[in-house]
């Protein structure tokens, strides 16, 4: 039993590839920066002293290069990691990973087994190109598994399951909750969470809000508030991994309490809540008691300006509100 | 599973000659193999006209000498990744020209089991990494292979084709970087063969001698005539063992030409007379034929190839013509690998129950 | 009053852009051998001869640099047109389309009028990556819209609209369509159909089945046969335009008929049937008096042979199964 | 709208020296304005340690003289296409400080309105084209202007930036090799400034000589000392002139050096402290002032012009710093183009109504 130390979100991403890089020599990693630099956010100081170049490689930028190499080593065995600097520059390496990675099983019977993770979301105040959440770019494109991880411990046993899935999986890290989320994690030890299954973050029985990623937290809180304020509970499942999804999960939640919530930090039109709202109404519809609801980001690009961010972002006022709309309906 | 167990017995390895000339009966074999090539690709235009072909049919008439001779220098181990163009360098390598059948004809025993065609494949027990569609990809996918081969210094080569209008793409160019920037045990062919599709290539780019755009990445670069297996053969065996060196990427161009259009819909009709005349005398196989007069071999030797090789296609055509198609249901499989799925996870159990109709498939594993 | 001429849904494709060009010299081709070859289709066979090489422009293969001189093209107040030579082949433009193209109006004010246009669509045994369908990928995309004609006289109208839109617009042309599909329409004459807004192809009272795109003829054969079958009368809606989405003419259909079935080509998971049947909820929960349904492509890359993809491709007995599923509901 | 306005009083059309070699004048007015760049840099500097910028800064230090002189270069009705380190040609174009300190500073006066930052704007009416994040589309979408001058025969040409990392991207390749095809009237800096974020360019990529690179697209290509203000802009001379004349692209290769980190963040503490030494003895300021020196410009001539740099930069900061920053429901504008738009057509409607709360907007026009 060994002991706990406090982990930040970002050590436990850190923690999550150095450990698997330890336990298994096939795992390596290739980006830009991550190995002299260390990468931009840091995660991977260190990391060329202790695995070398040939398993830290600093590429050029070509994210398409990169995403490429790590498909054909995944097919030699090896259990590639990718980074993209910012997640927003995963658009550069679409038509590799929608056309490459994700069909290569479904055509040739040979999977890619890769990972490709990178800083996702915004309020930080980085504007339209490092603030995106690239979810639903993806959603419809069989063969890829996509995670969003919300806490420390999940940031690290989902990236660790994700390194070990023999195919390609998109892993997307709220770079907002970095340095912001922390846990008592035990050191060294291996933690697995498996793909594909939701967490219920907090139980209750009047309405389930349905979140993933950034705006678990502040989902959450709206659920404090109305239990504080309103006295009815709200259940919280954290879907953790967003493709494939845990539609049970969903599914058992909304028919114990008839009503769904459903937040995401991504734009509204054609987001991943509609997904989530199509399996409801196939396999729950009976059980609605309202309609399915969802608070989103508006409809625009993610603007700069602090002022014009948080009027964008989805705000705790903004779920509480949708949430005592449902429950008063 | 089935394929792999399949390649266990058929795989011949290649010969590896350890001089840069060839020997009369190498020269043969890569004869036999343009031969192979060309007369294969000459039935699946008869079945193309009988309907028997399933979406479009490309040939490499005039084109086989590239394909076929550098595959020649590769060993075993190693692993070529052909353009839609270069089937020829396939058959190099082992495969049986059934498997060619298989895809053109959408049988449920071809190596895509139905789902792809031509030469889009990966096959790791022959070393073969198909193309996707979207041009410039698939080197970026073969450095990965090199790199494996890197990281395990495991003393193995890549090789790899691609035309003159694939290398405009964004996708070629970050390979090429990337390759050179890590210093990739690959070869890989520029096949200038003057067109792109239904265009001229020099009337889609500024560029005039096609060697510089190999120049700009910093490594080796030659160009060589595309229709002489020789010369063709040479220059791969210098790239590959410089990569098998450990002395990294090498670029070859391939002066050649596209005898007919991009596919059977394409007539090539703005193809100027004069310029096919003139490459129509450059025939990579008339040339090895008037090689191997030169080396003694007779007018009866090289019937014989012909013969050989024609009842080889006849055999094949009537064996894959009376295999299956597949079954519909089979569209559902391998999306995901099912090997290491947790059945506790919900998702893995497919289709989700209710309605009854197949639409209602969620997530569908093999 | 002009002539009608039987008119396929190529030609349509085809006038409206060469009259948009005879009418506006702003108007522009660029893209793969669409000048000397005609076209992977032929439909700009002639156009080189029309109008000269300064405004049909064979490009190398490059549909990155294709979609991005559009939009600079653009900016200085041309009208481009740039067509990809199967839709598929958007992919290597998707950073250009999402991150510059769709953004440039918000972030700096001046906006791209575009119209990136190119087949999509399985039946013609073209395999995974000659017949996707590519909506989903750019439906969370702001500052994008999103078109897919049905008719020929659709074609023609929404085309002409597309070329004159001020903001970019994909423009999704069905290719199992193009030769397959006619009608008589007045020869050189003008079509305009405004874009965002459907059209009812079919009036009915007990089910709604929506649709855009190749879908919509299976979808009115299945409307059909349960009119002769079972007398019951099937409303089916031509989306004509998926983004923005014409939800008032959804809602309102739904408001009379009660019952939901949306029917797309493209796969099922993460498809735009979401943002519809999310749409739907929110503004007509109490008028449904059974759950929203799809009928859509298996989640599965697009398999080539004919066994498979008929498999695959959603068909008359599925959309007439779940269509009965639903009004015996 | 408002902003054209303002820019019809402000803009002041750049002087075209006939010659290849310029005038004292000339000089003076690039140096004021490599020391504004320069000047301006710091103040946001230190507005950023004061918490003042809205996100990250990036510094041009030692690169000013590529983007002054070449900018000078240009004419009426050219374009200029800046990287996010070409700050410095803006202002010769006629953009005023005030409008680089409001994007820094995130204000609802800025030529983004606050929804984007450093040199992301596009400002037609001064002719430029602001980039985005994604490295090497700039180019592409330069493309599209400079195929517009040549539609309508006229006499403009383009001029952009880009770093050595950037031309690693597919886009840069695709932009360059379009641009070639089409003989577009484009000059393009490829500034080798030895860095690429946090990494030195030659260990990510096996280009020896960057010239190469511009060498394949089948262009002319020249090097240029980047931080001679009197090489870049007779080279920038050149080219622009060759461009005009309707021969279009060509490739010049900046030979510089980053002398600060990536960005605020980044100590570049990887920098060898011998290559910053040589580098800082070639800064191009001081070397202008040199050569101003020599052409007879005092001491107090160069005082004068530091001294109303300074003043006109104070000014500017104090007044950007009063104006307000955006409204919130300001985010919603502008998305697409409201004034075409029919009311006949539902979405155009904007917001839901219903549940009344701001999540519920669908889609949002200005
Ligand atoms: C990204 C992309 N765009 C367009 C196409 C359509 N396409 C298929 S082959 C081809 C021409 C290829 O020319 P080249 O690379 O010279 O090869 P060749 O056919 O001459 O062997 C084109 C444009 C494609 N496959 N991929
Ligand atoms: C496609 C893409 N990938 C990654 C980044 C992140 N990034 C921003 S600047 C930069 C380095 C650019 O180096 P260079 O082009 O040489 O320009 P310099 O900073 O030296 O002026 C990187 C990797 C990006 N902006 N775009
Ligand atoms: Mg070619
Ligand atoms: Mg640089």
């Amino acid at each position: 039993m060994s002991e706990l130390r406090e982990t930040t979100y970002l050590e436990a991403i850190r923690d999550a590839m150095a450990e698997e890089m330890r336990r298994d020599d096939r795992v390596f990693m290739l980006g830009e920066d991550i190995g002299v630099y260390g990468g931009a956010f840091k995660i991977t100081e260190g990391f060329l002293d202790e695995f070398g170049p040939d398993r830290i490689i600093d590429t050029p930028i070509s994210e398409a290069a990169i995403v490429g190499a790590a498909i054909g080593a995944a097919h030699m065995g090896l259990r590639p990691i990718a980074e993209m600097q910012f997640i927003d520059f995963i658009a550069p390496a679409f038509d590799m990973i929608v056309n490459f990675a994700a069909k290569s099983r479904y055509r040739t019977g040979i999977g890619a087994g890769i990972v490709i993770r990178g800083p996702c979301g915004g309020g930080s105040r980085s504007g339209p190109f490092h603030s995106q959440n690239v979810e639903s770019y993806f959603a419809n494109v069989a063969g890829l598994k996509m995670v969003a991880p919300a806490t420390a411990r999940d940031a690290k046993g989902l990236l660790t399951a994700a390194i070990r899935d023999p195919d390609p999986v998109l892993f997307f890290e709220h770079k907002f909750l970095y340095r912001r989320v922390k846990e008592m994690l035990p050191v060294g030890e291996e933690i697995v969470v498996p793909l594909g299954v939701a967490r219920t973050h907090r139980e209750g029985s009047d309405l389930t809000i349905v979140t993933y990623g950034g705006m678990l937290y502040k989902s959450a809180e709206a659920a404090e508030k109305i239990a504080d304020e309103d006295g009815a509970t709200v259940e919280v499942i954290d879907l953790r991994t967003i493709r494939p999804l845990d539609t049970d999960a969903i599914v058992a939640s909304v028919k114990k309490t008839g009503r769904l919530l459903i937040v995401h930090e991504a734009a509204r039109f054609g987001g991943f809540a509609g997904e989530i709202t199509a399996q409801v109404c196939e396999q729950a519809f009976e059980w609605l008691d309202a309609p399915v609801r969802r608070v989103t980001a508006l409809d625009t690009p993610v603007p700069y300006a602090p002022e014009l961010e948080d009027y964008y972002l989805p705000q705790v006022d903004d779920i509480t509100a949708a949430a005592r709309w449902l429950l008063a309906y | 599973m089935g394929i792999s167990s399949r390649f266990a017995q058929e795989h011949h390895p290649v010969q590896e000659s350890t001089l840069s000339d060839l020997s009369r009966t190498d020269l043969q074999s890569i004869l036999r193999y343009m031969l192979l090539t060309r007369g294969l690709e000459e039935r699946l235009e008869t079945l193309f006209k009988q309907g028997q072909i399933v979406g479009g049919l490309y040939r490499s008439l005039g084109q086989e000498g590239t394909a076929v001779a550098s595959a020649w220098a590769l060993g075993d181990g190693d692993w070529l990744a052909p353009s839609i163009r270069d089937m020829g360098a396939l058959f190099v390598r082992g495969l049986d020209v059934r498997d060619m059948l298989r895809q053109y004809t959408a049988r449920g025993t071809s190596l895509c089991v139905g789902k792809d065609s031509t030469t889009h494949f990966t096959v790791p027990e022959l070393g073969l990494l198909g193309p996707i569609s979207p041009l410039g990809t698939q080197l970026c996918v073969l450095n990965g292979v090199a790199l494996a081969f890197k990281q395990r210094s495991q003393p193995n080569v890549c090789m790899t084709y691609q035309g003159e209008g694939a290398s405009r793409t964004g996708a070629s160019h970050e390979g090429f970087s990337l390759a050179a920037a890590l210093d990739l045990p690959i070869v890989v062919w520029l096949e200038h063969n003057r067109w792109s599709f239904g265009t001229q290539s020099h009337k889609e780019s500024a560029v005039a001698d096609w060697l510089d755009t190999a120049r700009m990445y910093g490594v080796p670069a030659e160009s060589v005539d595309g229709n002489d297996v020789l010369a063709v053969y040479s220059a791969s065996r210098t790239a590959v063992d410089r990569a098998r060196r450990g002395d990294g990427m090498t670029i070859l161009v391939a002066e050649t030409y596209r005898m007919l259009g991009h596919a059977q819909h394409d007539a090539q009709k703005n193809a100027p007379p004069v310029e096919l005349e003139e490459w129509r005398t450059r025939d990579p196989i008339a040339r090895c034929e008037a090689e191997l007069r030169d080396l003694g071999t007779t007018d009866e030797g090289l019937e014989t190839i012909r013969d050989e090789v024609s009842l080889e296609l006849t055999e094949a055509v009537d064996d894959v013509l009376s295999e299956p198609p597949p079954e519909g249901e089979d569209a559902l499989t391998r999306v995901y690998d099912a090997s290491e799925l947790d059945p506790s996870v919900p998702w893995t159990r497919g289709p989700v129950s209710g309605y009854g109709d197949r639409t209602t498939h969620v997530v569908v594993v093999s």
